[in-house]
């Protein structure tokens, strides 16, 4: 029964990652999008992975969806997968033309076939590694958390979730380099629904709650710094369409705190404990839990922060063409 | 091997320090670029004079920078490398007094003359090389130092011209890298004179060294302008004469040529050489280019280009003498180095000076010249002489030892290509003289652009006079001991007691 | 057959759809919806292992590689649509016009 | 492992050009560019000392956390890292100082580009943190932070086309990191281990690691623009800005190829066979012809040097066919392994400041006339001697002619060629130097020439050209110590060995 559970997934899984890229319409394409990532996220339960599916539902569909959404209002509707298709309509080619098209098409397309089939050979004849857990499980007590996932993620490989959220942060300067614009010139254009404002207005607390339960309970079970983040993160996003754009209150250099602390404080503690003759990142395990906790916080008012700026970016990218002044 | 003495290092820097210093300089600077110019000149002459009586006193001066396990950048000084820096260094000394006067309040001086001297340094760095590597360092170095020099003018005929020179010269290069890199495979890193290496190798790898001689002579061959490989050097005479000067009676071709004799004689050996065959394709070669140039010489208006088809033709009497086995013929050759350097530079000086004086630039110009200019004429008829064989001028001499060794090797046909080539040289010199000093001037066309009491710049005569001079000195005296042609056939006979 | 192995299955397949679309997929948006998808299959390799691994609880390292994989993986997903909106908004483009 | 010395400097490569770029978000733009030339000469100097550092002591680690692998993370600096992070101070610093004069040269009209600073910043701490990994997984960081950070310091400049080509760029990114996690995920479940000492030693061959091979080789060739996977080189590199481009071509590609080699000398050395290496090495060869001839097609100046980029790239892939012993090689009588390594070393040493030197001088042509059409360098000779030099140096590097570094890399390598006996590669080698010959003196041809009519010329700061200059000396500077930088690079483990299949019948790696 269970396996027919996951084989129905797995279907619906290809499906819809098939769809999403197959559909007309750029506007089902999104919203396929939207499903391939919830049927994802399915997947990571069934796989025992709460805190992926967490991050998955949030990150990867969530904020990546909302993102697409808004890209919807910008790139023309009508637009087929087939633009020279369409254009072929308007103008017939040459015969000559279709076929210099099929043939590099009908090759990639028998690559691709092949080369699925050696990965299925591959990903099937895996051998058993054996994994990490026995080693997690042994040094978890001296981690200062209780939840494996949280100990690997902020002890164990503290380097690597440090690195990332610099890329998130990179990522925010990548996208003003790409000609975002400057957050603290322009306010958000405020919605007109009262009904809306409401909601939002509503919505905040409950949001930030929960973001902080998630964020305290990542020491002991599933959810973290990432997850509060984004739900933290859409707070951001809310208030921006609520045409109360968080950022363009706050002074400058509070903002620019916001956005730099967990990256920056990580960091600094880790030097801090370098300077006493430790690796970077070493934690002295009585403060291990507390340390952590506090990392994972401001991380993750960082990551909301971030995030809400890139969405405030890439969202106000339409409404004004500016040059390449951008500051942070 | 270790370093001994950092002389042969001075000695390039001689003129590598004053290049890259004139570089520095602003345009204007002539006085103090002429000076930077004139002192390395100086320099170098009386530095390696001095490292010459020192190496005849038994002296070693070898300087050694390891690159790489076992590969090293080596100068070594030994008396052909010795014999050819200081052709060079004096020959250069000359040169740069012509071309201080040839560019008077021309362009890009600061350029030019920066070149100048990185092109005398990768000479002088080619005569004393250790080794095959470092010889190849050079070799390109002066492809690279002498291209600005023959692009000076920028017109599109220069440029043109330019990258004719260059396809030739560093296809060439390409080719002679692979050689050199061949052979340091085979034969590991190979210091000149080493020749009981290859005699090492011969009965296990005569296929590969075979191909490698042949790979090592294409690659030396554009610049030896050994027919098929010769056409850049009609081409490149766009040049300005002090350039066209250097590029044939001192720096290019004589790389190339001085690139050969190391081959033969100091990386292969003669014997091994002559043991593998290697030598009549060579042999051949030379011959057929000698009658060729000369051939193509005799239909040249143009005044630089007759004389650059000219040196086609004289190079080549250098690979000919290498390629006759026997102490005569390869004294022949190797004297020949000096002989034909210093009449070709006196032929390209004296074209210079009529170019510059009164503007004439085509053989059919040159009518009563003469009369005009006396002593420029006087020196190039003198080299004239010279490249026909006439005694007893250094031509002669050369001739003489290269139709000698030809008889003593058996190479009848030898005698006659050189017959040939001496009438050849008459059919297409002697027109020249002729009109000089025989034809009345054309009144109308003669128009002197510089005026003043010699007749032409002092700076432009005392050099063509000098080597004029030279050219007869090196054959009345060459009997005398250390003339080039006594050095020459000492260095010769140490090649045959192997 | 066990679950693990029908995810790690599912994983090659998504993984090969995803590298399709990023090469046949002309709009900018379907690209990079395509890089996405064949993250998708990455992580669901990973995380399939982590079950298979798993003793008293999954393997937490694959879990915690894939959390900073999605994170990255959307980072640079975002940047490219930043890109991308901002390409239409100066041309008016939406697929690069001389793909083969 | 864990007998080798601790040091704190691999800590400090990666972490001080962040917390610096972290900083200089606070600034203004004029701060920011203090702040970041300040944050590029320490980050420099750091390079420098910990590769003295490592001269004296010896490969150094650095045990993150204090958790030792496999659960753990390691940084390991030896020898060959050393000498990428010490080529990557030597050349970042000089870029750095040219930017400085560069972007400020251009405050009045464009606004600076404060955000060159961080971006370059964390862009030189994924490079630091991608030569000291030891971790597969974090190599995919260290790869998606310089992905991340070459792109949008590519669309800096604003102009469409650079957006256009960023774009190609940034999907090929992508694309290529995701093929390579596949493989990592791939690795992770035979093995249960990420580093890279370990799966030396466990890694297994079979059907997936074979498959986990070829989708890491595929990634980071994409990454690396190696043929057929160059597409996207030319426009990025050409559209972004001057000192981009030169960051872009001189050290970015070379970070892929540094773990490819690194990756195929000391883990997959089961998986790889003879064929498989030619496979690579003809990729390379058909990348030095295509590469340079387009090169010689291109009518702009950094186009040009653009294709050229993907010409001397492929030289790199021509090493791994000499480093894979044919069946039945006795990996003891292999001596053409350390002249193979050390042509890889030199070519990207003598590429990264030579191809920065023409990027740079591209730069200061295109700042002082307004455009880059190669035919713009007229005359230039006698307006900018020192750029025409600077251009001209560079390019005899890049030919490869004595005594510059692309000569020591080019003789190494077909030194390599020719020991190894696969003489078939030799006339690539030739061919490429004599095409490369061919668009370096197009463009020394036109400097020389006589202009028809002046173009207008705006003076440019000597700042600028003097650095450009220098970059292009150094290429030629590096051979100097090249016998000592040979000695100290084979105390590092890859450094000289060579690998034979097991399928072929040989034994795993030459020790």
């Amino acid at each position: 029964m269970s396996v027919l559970i996951d084989l129905l997934l797995a279907i619906l899984t290809v499906y819809l990652a098939l769809q999403c890229l197959l559909a007309q319409r750029l506007s089902q394409s999104v919203f396929l999008f939207f499903a391939f990532g919830l049927a994802l996220a399915l997947a990571w339960v069934r796989l025992g992975a709460v805190d992926v599916a967490i991050t998955e539902a949030a990150i990867a569909a969530g904020f990546m969806g909302v993102l697409f959404l808004d890209a919807l209002r910008d790139f023309s509707p009508a637009v087929s997968e087939n633009q020279e298709d369409l254009k072929a309509v308007q103008n017939p080619p040459s015969k000559n033309a279709t076929k210099s098209l099929l043939l590099p098409r009908l090759a990639l397309g028998l690559g691709l076939g092949l080369f699925l089939l050696i990965a299925l050979e591959a990903v099937w004849k895996t051998p058993d590694g054996g994994g990490l857990t026995a080693a997690a499980v042994a040094l978890l007590p001296e981690s200062g958390v209780e939840h494996p996932v949280t100990a690997v993620l902020l002890n164990f490989r503290a380097y690597d979730t440090w690195l990332e959220i610099g890329v998130i942060l990179l990522g925010l300067l990548a996208i003003y380099a790409a000609g975002g614009i400057n957050l603290y010139r322009k306010p958000g254009v405020a919605a007109k629904d009262p009904l809306l404002r409401q909601v939002i207005l509503f919505s905040t607390p409950v949001l930030f709650l929960f973001g902080a339960f998630l964020l305290y309970f990542g020491k002991t079970g599933p959810g973290g710094a990432f997850q509060a983040a984004v739900l933290w993160g859409a707070i951001g996003i809310m208030l921006h369409l609520g045409g109360w754009p968080v950022f363009a209150v706050l002074p400058r250099w509070l903002g620019q705190l916001i956005l730099t602390l967990g990256l920056g404080f990580f960091l600094v503690l880790g030097f801090l404990f370098m300077a006493r003759g430790d690796a970077l990142f070493e934690y002295p395990p009585a403060y291990a839990g507390i340390l952590i906790l506090i990392v994972e916080t401001l991380a993750a008012i960082s990551i909301a922060a971030a995030l809400t700026t890139i969405y405030a970016n890439i969202n106000q990218m339409q409404e004004e063409p500016k040059q390449n002044e951008s500051t942070t | 091997m270790e370093t001994t003495s950092l002389l042969p290092l001075l000695i390039l820097g001689s003129s590598l320090i004053p290049g890259v210093l004139i570089l520095l300089l602003r345009e204007d600077q002539s006085a103090l670029r002429s000076f930077l110019n004139l002192f390395g000149a100086v320099a170098k002459v009386s530095l390696i004079a001095w490292v010459f009586a020192g190496y005849l006193r038994g002296e070693e001066y070898t300087f050694i920078f390891r690159l790489a396990p076992q590969l090293t950048f080596a100068l070594q000084v030994d008396q052909l490398g010795l014999f050819f820096a200081t052709l060079s260094s004096v020959l250069w000394l000359v040169t740069t007094l012509y071309a201080i006067g040839y560019l008077e309040g021309g362009q890009h001086r600061r350029r030019f003359f920066a070149f100048f001297s990185l092109c005398i340094t990768a000479s002088t760095g080619i005569a004393l090389s250790g080794n095959v590597v470092t010889f190849f360092i050079f070799y390109e170095f002066l492809t690279l130092a002498t291209y600005p020099l023959v692009v000076h003018l920028g017109t599109d005929k220069a440029v043109n011209a330019g990258r004719t020179y260059l396809w030739y010269t560093i296809g060439g290069g390409t080719v002679l890298f692979l050689g050199v890199v061949g052979l340091y495979v085979l034969a590991g890193p190979v210091y000149f004179g080493q020749t009981e290496i290859i005699a090492s190798l011969i009965s296990e790898n005569a296929p590969q060294l075979t191909i490698l001689f042949f790979v090592f002579l294409a690659g030396l061959g554009v610049k030896a302008a050994i027919f098929p490989l010769h056409s850049w050097l009609p081409i490149s005479m766009v040049a300005p004469a002090p350039v066209s000067a250097l590029l044939h009676a001192v720096a290019v071709v004589k790389a190339g040529a001085f690139g050969i004799i190391r081959l033969v004689y100091d990386v292969y050996g003669i014997g091994v050489a002559e043991q593998m065959n290697l030598l009549t394709p060579l042999a051949v070669l030379a011959a057929f280019t000698i009658l060729y140039g000369s051939i193509r010489a005799l239909f040249q208006d143009d005044f630089k280009k007759r004389l650059a088809y000219s040196t086609v033709s004289q190079v080549s009497y250098i690979a000919l003498g290498v390629a006759i086995p026997g102490v005569l013929a390869s004294a022949g050759a190797i004297v020949h180095l000096v002989h034909q350097g210093i009449m070709k530079i006196t032929m390209f000086f004296a074209a210079g000076s009529v170019a510059e004086t009164y503007g004439h630039y085509k053989i059919s110009e040159l009518n009563g010249i003469g009369r005009r200019m006396p002593l420029t004429m006087g020196a190039f008829t003198t080299a004239v002489f010279g490249m026909i064989g006439l005694p007893p001028i250094a031509g002669f001499v050369s001739k003489w030892y290269l139709g000698l060794g030809a008889v003593e090797a058996g190479s009848y046909w030898v005698v006659l290509v050189l017959l040939g080539s001496s009438a050849l040289n008459a059919a297409y010199f002697l027109p020249i003289v002729y009109r000089a000093w025989f034809c009345e001037p054309d009144h109308e066309r003669v128009s002197r652009i510089r005026s003043g009491r010699l007749e032409t710049r002092a700076l432009l005569l005392i050099p063509v006079v000098v080597t004029g001079l030279f050219s007869l000195a090196a054959g009345v005296f060459a009997a005398l001991a250390g003339s080039p042609l006594s050095i020459a056939r000492e260095i010769a006979e140490k090649f045959y007691l192997l | 057959m066990e679950t693990y192995q029908i995810y790690i299955l599912t994983s090659a397949v998504l993984f090969v759809i995803g590298m399709g679309g990023v090469f046949m997929a002309r709009h900018f948006i379907k690209k990079i919806i395509a890089t996405i998808i064949m993250g998708g299959g990455v992580f669901l390799c990973f995380v399939s292992f982590a079950q298979r691994d798993a003793l008293t609880f999954a393997d937490p390292v694959p879990h915690a590689l894939v959390i900073t994989g999605i994170v990255v993986a959307v980072a640079s997903a975002a940047f490219a649509l930043a890109l991308a909106r901002r390409i239409y908004q100066l041309t008016g483009e939406e697929s690069f016009t001389n793909d083969k | 492992m864990t007998d080798l010395p601790t040091s704190p400097f691999p800590a400090l490569l990666v972490g001080l050009p962040i917390l610096v770029a972290t900083l200089s978000l606070f600034f203004r733009p004029r701060g920011k560019a203090v702040v970041g030339l300040m944050g590029c000469l320490l980050t420099g100097g750091l390079g420098l000392i910990a590769l003295v550092e490592v001269m004296q002591q010896g490969t150094v680690i650095h045990i993150l956390g204090g958790w030792d692998p496999p659960l753990g993370i390691l940084l390991r600096m030896d020898s060959l890292a050393a000498v990428f992070i010490g080529m990557t101070a030597v050349v970042g610093v000089f870029i750095s100082l040219y930017a400085w004069w560069f972007f400020r040269a251009r405050e009045a009209t464009n606004g600076g580009f404060p955000l060159f600073w961080p971006l370059w910043l964390f862009l030189w701490a994924g490079l630091n943190g991608l030569f000291l990994s030891n971790d597969l997984f974090n190599l995919f960081v260290t790869i998606e932070v310089i992905g991340m950070s070459a792109v949008a310091l590519a669309v800096l400049s604003g102009k469409t086309a650079a957006q256009i080509a960023g774009l190609r760029y940034l999907l090929a990114a992508i694309t290529g990191s995701m093929a390579y996690l596949f493989g990592v995920a791939l690795i992770y479940g035979s093995t249960g281990t990420l580093d890279l000492g370990l799966l030396r030693q466990v890694l297994e061959p079979g059907a997936t690691t074979t498959f986990a091979l070829l989708v890491i080789t595929l990634g980071l060739m994409i990454k690396m623009a190696g043929f057929p996977f160059h597409f996207w080189l030319p426009p990025a590199h050409s559209s972004a800005l001057a000192p981009v481009s030169a960051l872009l071509s001189a050290l970015v590609v070379k970070g892929a190829f540094y773990i490819l080699l690194r990756l195929w000398m000391e883990v997959f050395g089961v998986s790889i066979t003879f064929s498989a290496g030619q496979l690579i090495g003809l990729a390379g060869a058909i990348a030095v012809i295509w590469g340079s001839w387009q090169a010689f097609m291109q009518t702009s100046l950094k186009l040009i040097v653009a294709h050229s980029s993907v010409a001397q790239l492929g030289y790199l892939l021509m090493i791994f066919p000499l480093l894979i012993l044919a069946p039945g090689v006795a990996a003891g009588s292999a001596d053409w392994l350390s002249p193979a390594w050390t042509a890889g070393v030199y070519q990207v040493m003598a590429h990264a400041f030579a191809k920065a030197s023409f990027f740079l001088s591209a730069g200061i042509i295109i700042m002082a006339l307004g455009h880059d059409h190669k035919g713009s360098l007229r005359d230039l000779a006698s307006r900018m001697p020192m750029t025409v030099m600077a251009i001209g140096i560079a390019g005899v590097s890049l030919i490869g002619l004595p005594p510059s570094g692309g000569f020591f890399a080019k003789w190494m390598l077909l030194k390599g060629i020719f020991l190894s006996g696969q003489w078939w590669w030799a006339p690539v080698v030739l061919a490429g130097s004599f095409l490369t010959a061919g668009y370096v003196f197009m463009l020394l041809r036109l400097a020389f020439a006589t202009a028809r009519e002046k173009e207008p010329f705006r003076p440019v700061p000597k700042g600028l050209e003097v650095c450009a200059l220098l970059l292009a000396l150094g290429s030629f500077l590096i051979v100097l110590p090249a016998e000592y930088l040979i000695q100290f690079l084979e105390s590092s483990e890859a450094f000289g060995s060579g690998i034979q299949s097991i399928m072929e019948g040989g034994t795993y790696g030459n020790d």
